[in-house]
């Protein structure tokens, strides 16, 4: 309960004494190790981590040992197909309900949706980190940069974060999506940029003041180490505690956009999460009794969209208790 | 004389997930009306636990687990927390370890200490509580027209005077002063000390100071209890303790501090590192740090002895650290 | 010195309106197909014809002239004409959307902040029992839930299962077949009343701070006159001749405000449990039990009301955000305001309207910003310009 | 745009004859109105949202009969006369004359005379009003109106045209007593075109002389539609025989007037217009969930929408005993379009046997779940009268491997081979064809066909990754690219044909002059409808010949003629015409006809239903 920040610090003196890397890795394992303490304690935190696993199982490991076994098509006049875009299932009327042939049932043109459903999964994955990556870069060179330096750089950006700010985010994202082409790259691209200058600028950039007033900054100056250095040795290991719980925040927030634009039949894209429910809606499965007769269109495909989106959203709040000591129980 | 508050054999602990911090283990004084008490250790020995445990404002993992605190004649212990709201400003007023950050930011001095006059006498009306806050002010040196500021507008040491003020708001019988000055410069910190000490000799208040610097304390307070590790190891009157300290501990504690008026002596550091109250051993704590150890030290707890009229100390060893100090004097 | 602050604010507001502007249009311009696009898709159309249509627009124009008119019009409100509602002008479809998206999420926000506020500081009060853990947890669920999965359940269950709310359109044609009455006049007579019950309220409020030191006499000043307004209010409803069209209205409303309430009032409710769990770590907050203040006066008094700052913040903010509607609840709930709007537009390739809906939110999330400082500086003593 | 206002009516009341039955009917909208301008609603507003409503108020000279689409009087009394050519100023034109009928009134009792005709004509005409103003009066087409007497005006044009028929006399009348104020007024301003479609003063008070009138107009919410009480033709009788024969009796104007034959044999339909209702609620949804719980709670009688209603709606209103489901084929039809300056699309023999390969029938019915009908002809069967029975699509009623084999063959003879033939055995494909060398003995380089992503449209999507597959399977190197919509009419029509071959649909006309504008050679222009840049001298001929014959016999036979020629070279294959499935309360409404082209919702928009639905006591 005494441990204020011991975490966050990464003792700049001795980093700077002989090999500095072997011991940068150290210090970096050991701090590792703290957080992955204090983290583990969180159960929030753990159950998302333990979400994100299955998924990226799920996704990463299981759909591919499937598509090229049991998915497999073997024959070029096939009745059935997996694919989950162009699948379909002449054996019987679609939609389908689960059978052991399709495990989660089959979509309004025969497309198995657990196929669709794990196909999709790492797709959902990039997108939120690749979103969430240039968000972050973005958001903690800027926010550090901008901490170090001052003046009017820092006004300049800040005024910028103000200005990103105003927009509102999924209408402005819908109204992007529906005047151009916009794919998975593309989507994560423009979320990462416009959450990179938007608000995660102004926490990084305090944080980054906070650190630039620690008396190691100075000393550090003082022995003649360039603003590069002190940048990107000192400030920014300091605030990527902080940057990873933002980036966990900005996973779940790709994620969820990705699904109301595919929601609305907005991306060009082939399959996701997102699209499946478009396509149950359009064909007109989530109505009245159809609801629950048709759950496995989109109760699947929603809960993942839910689960992920949480589980990124748990994590984060086990990390806010690693970076925000305030927080924890004691 | 009679006494205002009494501890017997308290115990409280914190439960933790490491395990049982014992913060305060058996530590039993008593204090009379008009009477003022320092307790001094190194941070973390449990003086503010003490303190807290008084006042019953434990944080949700720490446990009274036995003994008996009585204040006026009442187990503090065993009352309900809407009877110890009547009890808490109105009979133990307490002004805290950090003066900055203990007066609410968002609104004025004056209510806030308004605001502890009404909760206790609910019969007063605002304008008196007004005038007797304007008293308090002239009291403890500041001028009334800055009730109307709000904290960031004061500096450190009218914030500290503020609180003490404050803590005067309901005439309370004892007032418990946790390191009332630390976060001051000397000089700020001698004359506010010295004002507390001129008050409540003045409204005849029982007094309880806590600090780490014993010098500063043994100036103000009549008697000094030494606490180490969540004990008490050592009380007696001030001049007891500070001309003739019997405890190892303590002489270390005197030696870590510059003393402003006493000869210069050279400071010596209490080596090792202060104790982990985490599973607490079955012999003397002290004893790691100890120069003076004996096998004897490592086998058991040492009880209290009186080595002189009302002097007890908690050691096996005390008399010979009497004559190597006075040696070194 | 506060007037010369907001005086600065403004100054930077419109600047800031004039970059924002500037992006939305060379964004949407800089869109593949546009209106040609939209005209070539019907056989019919003679050439003639599609150029008809583009002098019409003004779309032969060099780029940077439209977007010097375009800046132009801006500030005195003329957002151009709409494509798809041609030659309606953008303004007057915004002006009768508003009113229903403000008055829709207005209320929704209200609840979810006060339902927020009040949740997360009972949780920070309670921490470590299980109500807590519970309510957290489903609050985290409810907040990242995928919104319209949680509408479509809500529909199931209270449209289609319990068949209580009505769950689509706005208002009920077959009782209002029977009057000329304009809805968007009876939105804003609702909006109307809730600002002057709002007014009261903060007058009220400012008046007992004034007369008052005694806490009890403070709140009865304030909630009496506050009853006193509201049982004015329903009076005046009750006898006018549009109550009963008011009412309809608000009936039609519970469905998604509640749904709306229960999608936002965790954020709320986990930023003042954060911002809570962190004040009560403050030393005042001990200062304040210490003083044997009962500890729902600690709580209210001192922990929350520190703590509401950054809730305010964020209540605030989402006010500004209030305007752009929630896409989803509105076009789920055949609830026309502005997200529908922009989700039409955007569809029908409208640009004026897009654009319009799109600067219109950003001058009332503008307004936002500038309300956030002055509340701060009233909430916030520390805080002076 | 004028299938919108096909089905105009044409009657007499005879007061007695029916029983109203009155009540309200009460129908869903899947988006507001926009407009209430007729102006406007012609113009740029030109959506079926806001016809359903409101086109009903207004008339228009011809229009067409109920089911059978063919041309018949509306206000016009009796056909117009045969064009004569005469010559003004040194310009020849050709005129003819239309009488008008006599005793029809507006609903506030204004009679209805040539300077309404003429009005309507001359304003949008004069202020050259874009849309399907512009359409109806094309400049090369339309010269001026003349009003001879109150009841026979003159039209002039410029050359004899089946459009003459079809747009210039079925354009829409409005009353000029209601808009001259508003005209003189419009002259006066910058742009009076823009005053006069932006004019929306007391337009619920516009007299209407239809069966309803919009009295209300709650925006966002609902529009509601008033019977005219001393509407002319109420009571109209239409009577089509057997024989071809229409007959329509006015009971009000003392009418019995009878077209195409003579009225004897058997009846195939006879409708008597109403309105048999006092009133019609229509109700704005925003989409179409909320519109089908609504039809489900009773809350409205019939959805209008065009594009009709998707499986999973129809599964859940068949749930429901007294919703009536009813299916038909669209009036539109989507195609693959191939653009013929590029090569190996510039070669006949490799469109065909990519004709060959697509199996309509297995998509439609299997893969797509019959949501949509296998169409082979650019004129769907459903438009009887300009359907060509004996046209015949490539392969029909081949399996997958027999239409492999015909189009390997095909590719063969016409020159082209493959590092890798494909290999047919035992009917089954056991070697995947690969690396298509051309007749030049050059590999084929890879063909894009953009087709809309699954997200706007899973159909079209899933046929392009089908025919991508069939395609790839004897070794053309075709490549779905699934984008957006605009991407494909960007790429096709704004960056000057910039694709190898596309998918896309038209929503077309019952005159089928579509059939000259998508392949005539003045429309292979940048921005044209000509996107296959498809360019046959014979075609051309026949098409033009087609376009210019007033006699819709005549006209019939260049159109099969063009056709063929168009069938035999392949600038498109035409895929499917989407069911229109829609779906209404028989327990509370009843319609006169419900299997039609485009579904029940195309009467709406041409204003026959409404005038039929009967509220069920």
């Amino acid at each position: 309960m005494m441990a204020n920040n011991a975490n966050m610090t990464v003792e700049p003196v001795e980093a700077k004494l002989e090999s500095p890397i072997s011991i940068r890795m150290k210090l970096m394992w050991r701090a590792f190790k703290e957080n992955w303490k204090i983290f583990s304690q969180s159960k929030i935190g753990m159950i998302g981590l333990y979400i994100v696993v299955i998924f990226a199982v799920a996704g990463f490991i299981v759909y591919p040992i499937l598509a090229n076994t049991v998915w497999k098509t073997t024959s070029l006049n096939a009745m059935v197909s997996y694919n989950p875009v162009t699948g379909y299932d002449f054996l019987q009327n679609n939609p389908a309900p689960p059978s052991w042939a399709h495990l989660l049932g089959t979509d309004p043109l025969g497309r198995d949706v657990l196929a669709q459903l794990l196909y999709s999964t790492p797709r959902e994955f990039m997108l939120g980190i690749v979103a969430a990556l240039i968000t972050v870069i973005i958001g903690t060179l800027i926010g550090t940069v901008a901490a170090y330096f001052g003046g009017t750089l820092d006004t300049f950006f800040m005024r910028l974060a103000d200005i990103v700010l105003l927009f509102p985010f999924i209408p402005f994202l819908i109204v992007i999506s529906g005047m151009m082409q916009v794919d998975l790259l593309t989507l994560a691209l423009i979320i990462g940029l416009l959450s990179g200058f938007g608000g995660i600028t102004i926490v990084l950039r305090s944080q980054g003041l906070i650190i630039k007033s620690r008396p190691f900054i100075e000393s550090a100056k003082v022995s003649g180490a360039s603003d590069a250095y002190i940048i990107v040795n000192h400030i920014i290991p300091n605030v990527m505690p902080l940057s990873f719980l933002y980036m966990m925040f900005n996973v779940t927030g790709a994620i969820f956009s990705e699904a109301v634009l595919s929601f609305f039949g907005l991306l060009n894209i082939k399959m996701s999460w997102g699209l499946m429910i478009y396509t149950a809606d359009t064909a007109g499965y989530i109505i009245g009794s159809n609801i629950w007769n048709y759950w496995w269109l989109w109760l699947p495909s929603g809960a993942s969209i839910t689960l992920l989106c949480g589980a990124f959203y748990f994590i984060g709040r086990g990390l806010d208790e690693v970076v925000n000591p305030r927080l924890r129980k004691r | 004389m009679r006494p205002i508050l009494e501890l017997r054999n308290l115990k409280m602990y914190y439960d933790t997930q490491a395990g049982q911090v014992k913060a305060a283990d058996d530590v039993s004084f008593v204090l009379n009306e008009g009477e003022s008490i320092g307790l001094v250790g190194e941070s973390g020995c449990g003086k503010t636990s003490v303190s807290m445990s008084i006042m019953r404002l434990l944080p949700e993992n720490a446990r009274i687990i036995s003994g008996n605190i009585f204040f006026d004649g009442r187990d503090v212990v065993k009352l309900s927390n809407d009877e110890m709201n009547k009890i808490r400003w109105a009979g133990i007023a307490m002004i805290f370890q950090a003066a900055m950050n203990s007066l609410n930011p968002v609104y004025r001095v004056g209510d806030q200490i308004i605001e502890a006059i009404t909760a206790h006498e609910p019969n007063v009306t605002f304008e008196e509580a007004r005038q007797r806050v304007a008293s308090l002010y002239k009291l403890v040196g500041l001028d009334p027209e800055r009730m109307d500021n709000y904290p960031h507008e004061y500096s450190g040491g009218m914030k500290q005077r503020a609180i003490i003020a404050m803590s005067l708001a309901c005439n309370p019988k004892l007032i418990i002063a946790d390191e009332p000055t630390t976060a001051l410069d000397v000089i700020v910190q001698d004359t506010i000390l010295r004002e507390l000490e001129k008050i409540q000799r003045k409204l005849n208040m029982s007094m309880i100071y806590i600090s780490h610097d014993i010098a500063v304390i043994a100036e103000v307070a009549s008697r000094i209890a030494i606490m180490y590790a969540g004990k008490i190891v050592e009380m007696s009157d001030s001049v007891a303790i500070f001309k003739r300290p019997a405890h190892p501990y303590t002489v270390g504690l005197m030696s870590s501090f510059p003393s402003i008026r006493g000869e210069k002596k050279e400071l010596v550091t209490i080596p090792g590192e202060p104790p982990n109250l985490l599973n607490a051993p079955d012999h003397c704590r002290f004893v790691p740090r100890c120069p003076f150890a004996t096998d004897e030290c490592w086998k058991a707890v040492p009880s209290y002895t009186e080595i002189e009229s009302n002097h007890f100390v908690a050691c096996f060893h005390p008399q010979n650290l009497k004559k190597r100090v006075s040696i070194n004097a | 010195m506060m007037l010369k602050y907001i005086g600065n604010r403004i100054l930077q507001i419109a600047i800031l309106l004039v970059i924002y502007v500037a992006i939305v249009f060379f964004m949407l311009h800089a869109m593949p197909g546009g209106i040609k696009t939209l005209l070539i898709s019907n056989p019919k159309l003679t050439p003639q014809a599609q150029e008809a249509i583009i002098r019409a627009f003004g779309l032969n124009q060099p780029l940077w002239l439209q977007f010097v008119d375009y800046m132009k019009n801006v500030f005195t409100l003329n957002l151009g004409i709409s494509f798809s509602y041609y030659p309606t002008p953008v303004w007057n479809i915004i002006a009768e959307r508003l009113p229903r998206t403000v008055l829709l999420f207005t209320v929704a926000t209200l609840i979810a902040f006060f339902v927020g506020f009040a949740s997360g500081k009972s949780l920070a009060w309670n921490r470590g029992k299980t109500t807590e853990y519970v309510s957290t947890v489903v609050g985290i669920i409810t907040y990242t839930i995928f919104t319209p999965l949680l509408i479509f359940v809500m529909i199931w269950f209270f449209g289609s299962f319990l068949g209580i709310f009505p769950l689509n359109q706005f208002l009920n044609p077959d009782l209002w077949i029977h009057t000329r009455l304009n809805a968007q006049i009876v939105f804003l007579y609702i909006l109307m009343t809730m600002v002057i019950i709002g007014a009261v309220m903060m007058v009220s409020y400012l008046m007992a701070l004034r007369f008052s030191h005694k806490e009890s006499t403070k709140k009865m000043i304030f909630y009496v006159s506050t009853a006193i307004s509201i049982v004015f209010a329903l009076f005046l409803w009750v006898v006018s001749p549009i109550g009963i069209y008011g009412a309809d209205i608000l009936w039609h409303m519970v469905l998604p405000v509640m749904t709306v309430t229960i999608i936002s009032y965790a954020g709320n409710m986990l930023v003042m449990r954060d911002s809570m769990l962190e004040t009560i770590k403050e030393d005042f907050i001990t200062t304040a039990r210490a003083k044997g203040l009962p500890d729902k006066v600690v709580r209210d008094k001192h922990a929350a009301r520190t703590a509401m700052l950054p809730v305010v913040t964020n209540f605030v903010l989402s006010l500004g955000f209030v305007v752009s509607g929630g896409v989803i609840t509105e076009s789920l709930f055949s609830w026309p305001g502005m997200g529908m709007t922009l989700l039409d537009s955007t569809l029908a390739k409208d640009y004026p309207l897009a654009a319009g809906a799109l600067i219109f939110t950003g001058i009332f999330v503008l307004i936002a910003h500038l309300v956030v400082d002055i509340v701060y500086a009233f909430l916030d003593p520390r805080i002076r310009y | 745009m004028k299938r919108f206002l096909v089905l105009v009516l044409v009657g007499i009341v005879v007061v007695g004859i029916l029983a109203f039955a009155g009540g309200t009917a009460n129908y869903a909208l899947l988006s507001d109105v926009t407009s209430l301008n007729i102006w406007s609603m012609l113009g740029p507003n030109a959506t079926a949202w806001n016809f359903y409503p409101t086109l009903g108020k207004y008339g228009t000279l011809y229009g067409m009969s109920d089911l059978t689409y063919q041309v018949v009087p509306s206000l016009a009394d009796g056909f117009w006369s045969p064009l004569e050519k005469v010559t003004e100023g040194g310009t020849t034109m050709y005129v003819t004359t239309v009488k008008l009928l006599k005793g029809v009134t507006w609903s506030d009792g204004t009679p209805f005379t040539a300077d309404d005709v003429v009005f309507s004509y001359e304003v949008p005409f004069k202020l050259q009003m874009p849309g399907n103003w512009m359409s109806n009066l094309p400049p090369d087409l339309f010269v001026k109106v003349v009003k001879v007497d109150d009841y026979t005006v003159k039209f002039y044009i410029t050359h004899p045209s089946g459009n003459f028929i079809y747009s210039v006399l079925m354009s829409v009348i409005v009353q000029k007593k209601f808009w001259d104020p508003v005209y003189q007024e419009a002259l006066k301003q910058k742009d009076p075109a823009q005053y006069m479609m932006s004019y929306d003063k007391n337009l619920l008070s516009e007299p209407s002389i239809g069966a309803f009138t919009v009295s209300q107009w709650q925006k966002g919410a609902y529009l509601l539609d008033k019977a005219i009480p001393n509407y002319t033709f109420k009571g109209q009788q239409e009577i089509e025989y057997a024989n071809g024969a229409i007959q329509y009796v006015i009971p009000s104007l003392n009418q019995n007037n009878t077209y195409y034959g003579t009225p004897e044999g058997t009846v195939n339909n006879k409708f008597v217009t109403g309105p048999y209702v006092d009133s019609i609620i229509y109700r704005i949804y925003q989409n179409q969930t909320a519109a089908v719980s609504a039809l489900l709670k009773s809350e409205v009688d019939y959805i209008l929408n065009p594009n009709g209603l998707q499986k999973g709606f129809i599964q859940q209103l068949q749930t429901n005993p007294n919703v009536k489901i009813v299916s038909n084929p669209s009036l539109g039809f989507q195609y693959i379009a191939f653009n013929m300056r590029r090569y190996p699309m510039n070669n006949k023999a490799f469109r065909v046997a990519i004709a060959y390969l697509i199996d309509r029938d297995l998509l439609a019915n299997k893969i797509l779940g019959g949501n949509t009908n296998p169409l082979s002809s650019l004129v769907p069967p459903g438009n009887k009268f300009w359907y060509d029975p004996d046209l015949k699509a490539y392969g029909e009623g081949m399996t997958t491997i027999e239409r492999y084999q015909v189009a390997i063959k095909t590719l063969k003879d016409a020159g082209f081979s493959w590092l890798i033939e494909p290999k047919i055995q035992n009917g089954q494909l056991v070697q995947r064809g690969q690396g298509l060398i051309g007749p030049d003995g050059k590999l084929v380089k890879q063909i894009t066909m953009m087709a809309p992503s699954a997200g706007y449209d899973p159909i079209r999507s899933t046929t392009a990754l089908w025919v991508e597959k069939w395609a790839n399977d004897i070794g053309i190197p075709l490549y779905a690219d699934l984008t957006s919509f605009n991407n494909i009419v960007d790429a096709v029509f704004n960056q000057n044909f910039n694709f190898d071959m596309y998918i896309l649909g038209w929503g077309i006309t019952i005159y089928p002059d579509y059939i000259y504008e998508f392949f005539s050679s003045d429309q292979n222009v940048p921005g044209g409808f000509n996107a296959p840049g498809y360019n046959n001298p014979d075609f051309e001929k026949v098409a033009k010949a087609f376009l210019d014959a007033t006699d819709m016999n005549v006209a019939r036979q260049y159109a099969f003629k063009a056709e063929e020629y168009l069938n035999a070279d392949v600038p498109y294959i035409v895929l499917y015409a989407p069911q229109v499935i829609e779906g209404y309360r028989a327990d509370k409404i009843s319609f006169a006809y419900t299997q039609c082209l485009d579904g029940i919702q195309s009467g709406y928009s041409g204003y026959g239903e409404p005038t039929y639905v009967q509220v069920i006591q």
